[in-house]
Formats: structure tokens, C-alpha cells, sequence
């Protein structure tokens, strides 16, 4: 197995679901000659030429729809979106016309296509280019939402989701393309919709996703360990559709929930997580399901402010505590 | 849809929101698809339409077929910024899509000259460096020759056209829509260049076609859409337990194909698209840009 | 007090708001020669003149733009969305721009605006005309968030918004044009982030908000009532900021909570409420907090599905029996 | 904005973060505002900015004001349906403001004739019956007479203008950019056309001005940036507080005026928008309509 940085194993599986199948393409603002904002196509013009990897124009609604009427057509585009900040742009064609693609057309159409790109904050960026947009796309019917955290997590579903017969939002994070880690060779496919249990533990759940896993939950496990406290930490990788079962078993085991997402809290999609334990764990909670958001203002640009708006390390401890009773 | 050959009978079925429809009652008024007949749909976002079909031909120009997509949209649709970013796209990838603007002079209540700079949509063609032509609405023969016209120059590999077809609408944007807006003579103005009795007069005159020819043709269409409406009346509404359906593709789950679904009818001519091919367009060949930008770089030095 | 319909409430609070005060003028498509698609504006033109009601072009990105640099010139923009559906086109203006004006420049600038339009299903117009979207906005910080139900409250509301320092987002919804109450004349204001007891109850508390209240709400509870369950009905009225104190209240009171809401229950705000009440008001709950939902698919034409989609009364009344465990 | 009369310290300031920058250290890099000089930002998304411009101009015609708007974008921003249907409007109300392409032939990493349809701006502004005007933007008077001349024209109540200013772009886009898409070549030449050294030659030339007068002037900006970098470093992160306000406006809560908090500035010339006050301004006359409305159905008659 080889050590791979996250933004390699992801162009990993653009090349090889590329190689396995001519109707994947990757469109995008600077993916050709430039190999990408962050560098994740690296090298794909040259290996799959100009047509199978497009630069588009600053036009992300009108690429963002191209790459829907392709799909309808009977081809597999990759739309890369810089960022998903500017996929709002974009909104309208994913949830409008991708997501209901197959539904209008009482399923004589189907629209296989995966918008891919960062989601969340990349380091003093201020408000507009610091956002974690899951929960508005987990509330439409007619899309997938995934957002890995691990290189191989990343590869393995990027691969099923360029192979699934319906629109997938694939959301990356700019602070994780440099993260490396183990990934293995040629065809490894990750089933959408199964999380992930990041480390075992008895004494208390954390449910996150994406890149708070490595930012600050498993440091706050491991600082927790040192006091005792065991933590079992559950990756969901999918954001939709949910895991239900391995959530619910968790918590049958450690009757205690934390959930932790870089997103606002006012609406996150931590608050659907929660509400589901919270009903269908009812019995089985020992205390309140607690959750570590986003703060719910704007982000800024000043490195302190930035730091505070975050989840940390010391508010999931404080969080723990709180539903060990501690 | 019915020029292209779809159910007169399920298309109303559709309308009446019945299993028997297109979309198994599920699309309605706003979203006709007949997938067989290569009717892509039937869309709700104004505009939103735009760039679908650039989508589609972008995918006919990469699996190197002949297709060329036709996409329709109002006069009113030409604001929207969607138009813009796709014929840029469709014009720079020369990719093979007529657009065809239904020049109809209002967009719902509003006059088209009220809130468009450029009110003649084809006269915007240039700022995307995009053929653009005209064409009288109201004459039938006049629009199959350029829209045929048009298409052979599309499929030669020339690019996108941008066809605006000036016409009129008689009735009011929606069954809401008492049509105030506009004035009784300009309304009996356009009812005499109804294109239906001007290519009538036309038959009769140049093509020695007699009345009762023209009235049978005129009987037979009434009786079709009387059995259409009659077939959607007798249709059931689509099953409860559908609603789980369609919202997103199980696995191997095959796609419906309507006709064959109700009517039970034998090879149905369903688009096969190839799965295996060899990509050979190069969309964007090294040296010719390399040109381009010295080209915009000289322009440049103003 | 005059009986309004709800189109005529809204109506009033635009011209006493106009006429008050010459920085507010109306733009959107339709709304000044056609009077508005809903008639909302009947009549506002010839009273104000063609700029403060504003015919604009099928252009929601553009015009939606426009009023947010307006705001930031000092006037009161009140943008009309012929329907939420289309304002995901004015999305990037709304969140990227409006929500973040004050906060980019550092509290130099703000953003008084209020977008509006009618939201949900307005009856046998398929999937990409039926959404209910109001968790997307309430995700936002820099957004308020308004779904008034009652005539009454859509006036008292509309003109708060228009008042408001901040941008609004107010949900309107076809089904509610019609719809009469009765409505005090002239000053009218209700504060935002007030929600009302609809109906006081002791047994259970339903909360809801919009066209859910007197579509299935009320009466599930006038059903009930036959059956001797007295359910108190919470209208929470503004959806950011949500009146929590009120809703604490009324769970302390009853124990018992059943969430009703349009939208689809993946994500949807719903999943806020409740997780906010599993939380905080834990060890008032004698159950769990159920919740009825518009079903995670896309609406569909047919009439038959349209009704099963959306919430019911039957729907209402099992899960009141499931929180009362009868 | 050091044009306008922004503070350098202040403006350096924000670039570090730091509470004494005009934005409270939440804006940064992306989002400058000097709204005493009437600079409004400083924004991320790309063409974002484009409707805001004509929001303002719209104010400022709506109050029946002098005041026109300035609004810069880059080519690449051209692309953005934004700018489409924001022209359209401007074009339609003849809303006094000037929009000013940065023309630097590329938007990030990519040459803008590789995406861009009409790689020269300018060339669009017929498709929206719009003015278009072009210059070289290395020559700091020719600009600086343009924009007079379009100004005056804008203010005469004559509506938006499309001015293309064709510069270039010596760094890459971001720090993260080795802007290996162009050639030393391309770059060398611009950096003859280097616009302070242009204008240099220009003044001792024609002017009389003496080297040593002009390095004096270079000296004290040096001095100039190195004060600004002090101020900034000097000056201490924002309140961990402050991460509450800016977010929303609380009741009765006050604007912030950053010369005013920061140095203590007195008589800052903030603008005040009146309250109260009779628009007269008619978008919209009711004849003039009519009229066009016959014309485009006349056109419309093809
Ligand atoms: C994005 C969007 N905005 C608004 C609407 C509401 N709407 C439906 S049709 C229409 C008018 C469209 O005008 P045009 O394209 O000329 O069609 P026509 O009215 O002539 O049939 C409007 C505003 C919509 N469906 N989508
Ligand atoms: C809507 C949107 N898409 C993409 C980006 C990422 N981005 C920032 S600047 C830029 C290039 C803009 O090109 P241009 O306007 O010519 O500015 P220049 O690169 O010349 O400074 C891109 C793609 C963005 N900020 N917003
Ligand atoms: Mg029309
Ligand atoms: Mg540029």
C-alpha cells in the first residue's frame, strides 16, 4: 500500500475510472493546463487529451449545466466546482435539473454525474470562501452527498461515486489535499452510505465527517484516552444517505453522543443527526445528544477569530464532559 | 412532442396527471419527456433548458455522432444568465445545438421591449461571435427550410445557431392570465397571420389541395384529440406506492420506456448510447490556441 | 378590524411601509403592471410610479443583485421572488453578498433587504415548483428567516422586515394568497423572532409554522380534541431567530412535541427544532420528539401523490398517539 | 483605495488582520472597504460585484443624485451570466455607472481567448445596446482622460458604459501561482510597458521633470509602505469578542467608521442618505412604452 496524499489518491481514481470507462470527462475552471486550483488533476490533459478534460470558463451555472444535459445524454461527467462556495452559482442545475432529472421524466432519464470540489474553510479566507455547505444539499431528494476525510476514504468513494447511476455531491476540503496517508492500489471501491468507525471505544460517540475527523476529534479522543475516557469515534463519510445502523449501534454501546461538524450549527446537518439519535436512541441515551458546530456568524479573515469559530479540541473535551456528566 | 411521433393519448394522460402518462403522472404540464422520440423534456426553470442542450450536444460531438441538439426557449429566457455562459461555451467547443427563441413578444404579462435592451434576441448573436437568424413564426414552410438549412450547416461541424422565430401567443401565459397587457387589435392583427390558416391558403392556392381535403385533416385531428382525452379520462391515477419511485435510480434498475409500459408497443427505438468508444476529439488542439492567444495578445497592445 | 386575504394583508403592509418611508420601493418580475403573479402589488404602481415598482427582467441573479446594492446605498429594497423555487438562481446574491455585506466590511456597510416571494407547493406543479426551502436560508448566518401563516401575521411580519436592519428572507405561499383572517388596520408590527400559541393544549405541544398551521395542524388538533387530547399549537412564525424561550415553555408545559413542517424531513429545519428541544428541554420529554415531514422524494403532478407527499392530518394524529403512547 | 485617500497603515493592517485594519481584521486580502472614501469593497465571487454596482447607481438615480458608479471586474469575470443580466437592467434604467474590464488576458491560470468566445470585452457591448469603449491601460493619462470623458457622458443621464482597459498582469494570480502558462517573452515585453515606468519616462520627457524629483517621490512611497508594514505589526489582533458582531446589526447599533475609531480622526465625511425625500425619478413612462412596444412588434413582423 502506498502513502498518498489526499489530493494524489483523488486524482488516483479520476485516472483509473477515466482508463476503466471513456464516458467519464472532468470539466472545470483551470483542471486542464493548469492541473487544477489544487493541483487534483495533475497530469489528466496529457494522459486522456483536451476533450475528456476540459478548462471552462468562470461560468458555473452554464458548465454546472452542461455537465447535466452530457449525463442525460449517456455520459459520466466530473464537474469540478473551485470551490464549493462558488457552486452556489451553480445551485439551480444540481438541484433543479440534476436531482430531478430522472423524477420529471418519470424515469425514462437517469443523471449520473458527481459535482466534486472543497467544502469548508482553507485558512483565512474571511467569509465568502470559508463555508461547509452539506446540510443545503443533503435536504434535496435525487442527490448523494459525501464527504471523505482519509486519502483512501476519498479514493474509494470518488470511484463509486463516478459509478453510481445518480447525481453525487463529492465535497473535499482545501485544508485536507495535502493530508497523506494509506492507500490501496488499483480497484478499491467504498460503498456509499457505510461510515466508518475511526477508533473503537465504550465510554462515549463521536459522530463527524469530513475533515474535523483528523482537525480536532481524534486529538480530542487521544487526549480523552490520556484521562481515561473512551472514545469511540464514527466516520460518517456519507452525509446521504445517512449510516443509521452503525450510528444506532454505537450508541447502543456507549449511550452518549457528541456530533461535530466545521459547519454553522443553526440548520447543520448535525442537528438531523442528532434528532435521529435522539428518536430512535431515545432509550438508549444516558444524556443528551451534544453537538460542536461552526459558531453561527461569518467567518473572518483574522487568524484568531479564525481559530475560535471552529470546533476545537478543548470544546469537544468540554462536550464529553458534559454528557459523561463530568 | 407529436411531430416527433409521441401518443397523443399518453401526452394527455400526462396532462391529467394519470399513470398512463409519460411520466406516470409524476411531470404534469411542465415536463413532457419522450426519451424515444428523442424529446428531451419539458422544463420548469426558465432558461435552465440552455444548458442542457449544449450538455447534450457536447456529448454528441464527444462520442464523435451526428446528433445535433434543438432546444427551444422564450423570448423573456433570453435574460437569463444561463443563455449567456452557455453560448459562449457552445460557440468557443463549436458545439452542434440550434437554439430556437420563441419570439412571441411578451414573457408572461411583460412586454419583451419593456425589459430587454436588445429585443430582438438574434441581434445579440454577435457578442458571443454566434450565427444568429430570423425567420417569419407564422409560416410553417419558411421555418422547415431554415431550420434545415440551419442544421446542415450545424452538422458540417460550424458551431451553434441561434434561430429566432417571431410569432405570437393567442391565449394568456397560464389559465391565471386574463392577457390585459396587450391590445384587441393587436391580438386580431395576429389572429389573421395565424400560421395554421396561412399555410391553409397557401395549400389552397399554390399546391391545388382542395377544402375537403383540408376539412378531413381538420375532422381526423379533432377526433384524435377527443380519443386522447377520453384514453386519460378512462386512465387510472398513477399507483400510491410510486412516490418512492424515480426520485433516485435503485440498483439495476433499467430505465421506463413509456410506450412499451402502456401500449405494450414492440421494438421501441430507444437511443442506445455506446459505452465503449475511443474519445477522438480534440477539443482543444495545442498549436491553434497558441495562435489564439498571440492573436488576443496583439489586439491586446491597443 | 377588516377580514384580508392573505395577498391583500401583504398588500396593505407595502403600501403603509412605501408610504412611510421613500426608501422603500418594490421590485421583481411582473409586479408592477400585471400586479404582481399573486396580485400581491395590485395597485402599487399607480399609487408609487414605476421606481419603486419595478417591473424586472426573468433575471434573479441580476435584479436580486441590484437590490442588495441598493440596501447598500441607503435604500430599502423589497425584491419579490415569483416563487423560492427561481431564487435559488439569486442564491450566490442572497447568502455570498447580502449576508456577508456588514460583516466584510467590518460593520462599515449593512444590508437592509427583504426578499420575498411564496414557498412550498402551490398544487399540481411537480418537482421543481413545490419546494419548501426555508431550512437552506435559516443555515445562514446574516439571514433572518420569516413564514408567517395567519393574514394577520404576514402583515404584522412583512412590515417588521421591511424595517429590519438586516436582510430578510420572507415566505410567503400560494396556497396562503387566498386564504382570510382578520387584520388590524395601519400600525401593525409584530416583532420578528416571536412565535404565538395558535391554540393553548396541555397534553402535547404541536410546533409549526406557514401554510402547515391551518392545512393539517389545526385541524388534527380540533380532531383530537374529540378524543379529549388537548394539544397546544406553537406557530413558531419566524424561522432564524426561533423563539426558543416560547418553545421551552410550552414543553415544560406538555412533555410531549411533534414537529410539523412542509419541507422534506432529510435536513430539514424541523431536525433544528427538535434537536434543540432533545437538548435542552431533555428532561422535560416524557417521549421523543416525533416528527411529520414533506416525504424525502420529489413531489410528484398527480394529485394522488401530491397529497401523500405532504403532511396530513392522519399523519399529525399517529404520531400524537405515538408521543402519548396510546 | 490609497487613491481614494485610504490609510496605508490601515489598509496594511487589514492585510495582517489585525484589529486597526479597516475591516476589523474580518475582511482581509479579499474584501477592502473605505466607505468615508467611497470604496465599497472588495469582494470573492468572481462577477459578484457586477449587480451590486447597478444597485447603487440605482440609488443614486432613485434620490435623483450626481453620484455615479465605478465598478472594475477582470476578463475572465465576463463569463459570469451575472454580468448579463445586470447589463441588461443598467442599459434598460440607464443607471449611471462605469463598468471597468481589467483586460490582463488571463483569468487565473488560464489565457482568456482559451475561454472567452469575444476574448475582447469591449466588443460585447452591442449585445446589450450598450456603450463599449477601449484603452490602454499601461497609459496612466490615457486612462485617466477615458474615464473624465465617460464620466461626463455617464452623468448627462446617458446610461452605463463597458470600458476595456488592456493591461497586463506581472505576478501570477495568488501567491500559490507560478504562472508557468506564459512565456518569459510575453512578460518581458509587458515589463517594457510597465506603466510607472511609462509614465516616467512621460514626465521627464515632455514635462520637465527632474530624475531626482521623481526618485524623491519613489523614496517617500518606500517610506510610505515600510510606516504602513509597522503600523501593522504593530497593532494587536482583533478582539476574541468582536467574532459576535459584524454578523448581523443589533438594534440601534451604529455604523463603524474606521479612520474615526482607529486614529481618531475627526470630521470623517461619511455619506448621508437621506430619509426623507420625493422621488421623481419615472423609470418608466407610460407613452414612451407604448411606443417601443410598436416598435418591436413592427420589427417583430419579419
Ligand atoms: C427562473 C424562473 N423565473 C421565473 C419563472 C416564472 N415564469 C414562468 S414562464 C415565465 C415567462 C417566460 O417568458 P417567455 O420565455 O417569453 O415565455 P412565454 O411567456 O412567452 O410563454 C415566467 C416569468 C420561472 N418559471 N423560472
Ligand atoms: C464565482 C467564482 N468562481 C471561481 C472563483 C475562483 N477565482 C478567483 S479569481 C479567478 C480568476 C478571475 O479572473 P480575472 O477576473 O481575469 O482576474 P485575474 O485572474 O486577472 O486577476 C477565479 C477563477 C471565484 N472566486 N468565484
Ligand atoms: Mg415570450
Ligand atoms: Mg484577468
Amino acid at each position: 500500500m502506498a502513502e498518498l496524499a489526499y489530493r494524489d489518491a483523488l486524482n488516483q481514481a479520476l485516472a483509473e475510472e477515466m482508463e476503466r470507462d471513456p464516458r467519464v470527462f472532468l470539466m472545470g475552471e483551470e483542471v486542464a493546463r493548469y492541473d487544477g486550483a489544487y493541483k487534483v488533476s495533475k497530469g489528466l490533459l496529457d494522459k486522456f487529451g483536451s476533450a475528456r478534460v476540459v478548462d471552462a470558463p468562470i461560468s458555473e451555472l452554464g458548465f454546472g449545466g452542461l455537465g447535466v444535459g452530457a449525463a442525460m445524454a449517456g455520459l459520466r461527467p466530473v464537474i469540478e466546482m473551485m470551490t464549493w462556495n462558488f457552486a452556489i452559482l451553480a445551485m439551480d442545475q444540481i438541484v433543479n435539473s440534476a436531482a430531478k432529472l430522472r423524477h420529471m421524466s418519470g424515469g425514462q432519464l437517469r443523471c449520473p454525474i458527481v459535482f466534486r470540489g472543497p467544502n469548508g474553510a482553507g485558512g483565512r479566507l474571511s467569509s465568502q470562501h470559508s463555508q461547509a455547505l452539506e446540510a443545503n444539499y443533503a435536504h434535496f431528494p435525487g442527490l448523494k452527498v459525501i464527504a471523505p476525510c482519509t486519502p483512501a476514504d476519498a479514493k474509494g468513494l470518488l470511484k463509486s461515486a463516478i459509478r453510481d447511476e445518480n447525481p453525487v455531491i463529492f465535497m473535499e476540503a482545501e485544508l485536507l489535499y495535502g493530508t497523506k496517508g494509506e492507500v490501496p492500489e488499483g480497484e478499491y471501491v467504498i460503498p456509499i452510505g457505510k461510515a466508518d468507525v475511526k477508533r473503537e471505544g465504550s465510554d462515549v460517540t463521536i459522530i463527524t465527517w469530513s475533515r474535523m475527523l483528523i482537525a480536532c476529534v481524534l486529538p480530542a479522543a487521544e487526549l480523552l484516552a490520556e484521562q481515561g475516557i473512551n472514545v469511540e469515534v464514527i466516520d460518517l463519510r456519507t452525509i446521504k444517505p445517512m449510516d443509521e445502523e452503525a450510528v444506532a449501534a454505537s450508541v447502543k454501546k456507549t449511550n452518549r453522543v457528541v456530533v461535530v461538524e466545521e459547519g454553522w450549527g443553526y440548520a447543520g446537518f448535525g442537528a438531523h443527526v442528532a434528532d435521529f439519535i435522539s428518536r430512535e436512541c431515545f432509550d438508549d441515551l444516558d444524556a443528551p445528544v451534544m453537538r460542536v458546530t461552526g459558531l453561527d456568524v461569518n467567518m473572518s479573515y483574522a487568524e484568531n477569530h479564525e481559530r475560535l469559530i471552529q470546533p476545537s479540541t478543548a470544546r469537544i473535551i468540554e462536550a464529553v464532559n458534559k454528557v459523561l456528566y463530568r | 412532442p407529436l411531430v416527433r411521433g409521441a401518443d397523443a393519448g399518453m401526452l394527455m394522460a400526462e396532462l391529467y396527471g394519470r399513470d398512463t402518462g409519460y411520466s406516470k403522472g409524476k411531470g404534469g404540464s411542465m415536463h413532457f419527456f419522450d426519451v424515444e422520440h428523442r424529446f428531451y423534456g419539458g422544463y420548469g426553470i426558465v432558461g435552465g433548458q440552455i444548458p442542457l442542450a449544449a450538455g447534450m450536444a457536447f456529448a454528441s460531438k464527444y462520442r464523435g455522432e451526428q446528433h445535433i441538439a434543438v432546444c427551444s426557449f422564450g423570448d423573456a429566457a433570453a435574460n437569463q444568465g444561463a443563455m449567456h455562459e452557455t453560448f459562449n461555451m457552445a460557440v468557443k467547443w463549436k458545439l452542434p445545438v440550434l437554439y430556437v427563441v420563441e419570439q412571441n413578444k411578451y414573457g408572461m404579462g411583460t412586454d419583451i421591449a419593456r425589459v430587454s435592451s436588445v429585443p430582438d434576441i438574434h441581434k445579440r448573436a454577435p457578442g458571443w461571435n454566434m450565427r444568429g437568424e430570423s425567420v417569419n413564426g407564422q409560416d410553417v414552410v419558411a421555418v422547415y427550410e431554415k431550420v434545415k438549412e440551419l442544421s446542415e450547416w450545424i452538422r458540417a461541424g460550424n458551431g451553434p445557431v441561434l434561430l429566432e422565430c417571431y410569432t405570437y401567443r393567442f391565449r394568456g401565459h397560464s389559465m391565471s392570465d386574463a392577457a390585459g397587457y396587450r391590445t384587441k387589435e393587436e391580438l386580431e392583427d395576429y389572429k389573421g397571420k395565424d400560421p395554421i390558416l396561412t399555410l391553409r391558403k397557401a395549400l389552397l392556392g399554390k399546391k391545388g389541395v382542395t377544402e375537403e381535403q383540408l376539412d378531413a385533416i381538420d375532422e381526423e385531428e379533432k377526433a384524435v384529440v377527443q380519443k386522447a382525452m377520453d384514453f386519460a379520462d378512462a386512465s387510472p391515477t398513477p399507483p400510491d406506492e410510486d412516490i418512492w419511485k424515480h426520485t433516485l435510480v435503485e440498483d439495476g434498475e433499467l430505465d421506463e420506456k413509456p410506450r412499451e409500459r402502456v401500449l405494450g408497443a414492440k421494438e421501441v427505438n430507444w437511443p442506445e448510447h455506446p459505452t465503449d468508444f475511443k474519445v477522438t476529439w480534440d477539443l482543444e488542439p495545442r498549436e491553434k490556441t497558441a495562435e489564439a492567444a498571440d492573436k488576443a495578445a496583439t489586439k491586446g497592445a491597443a
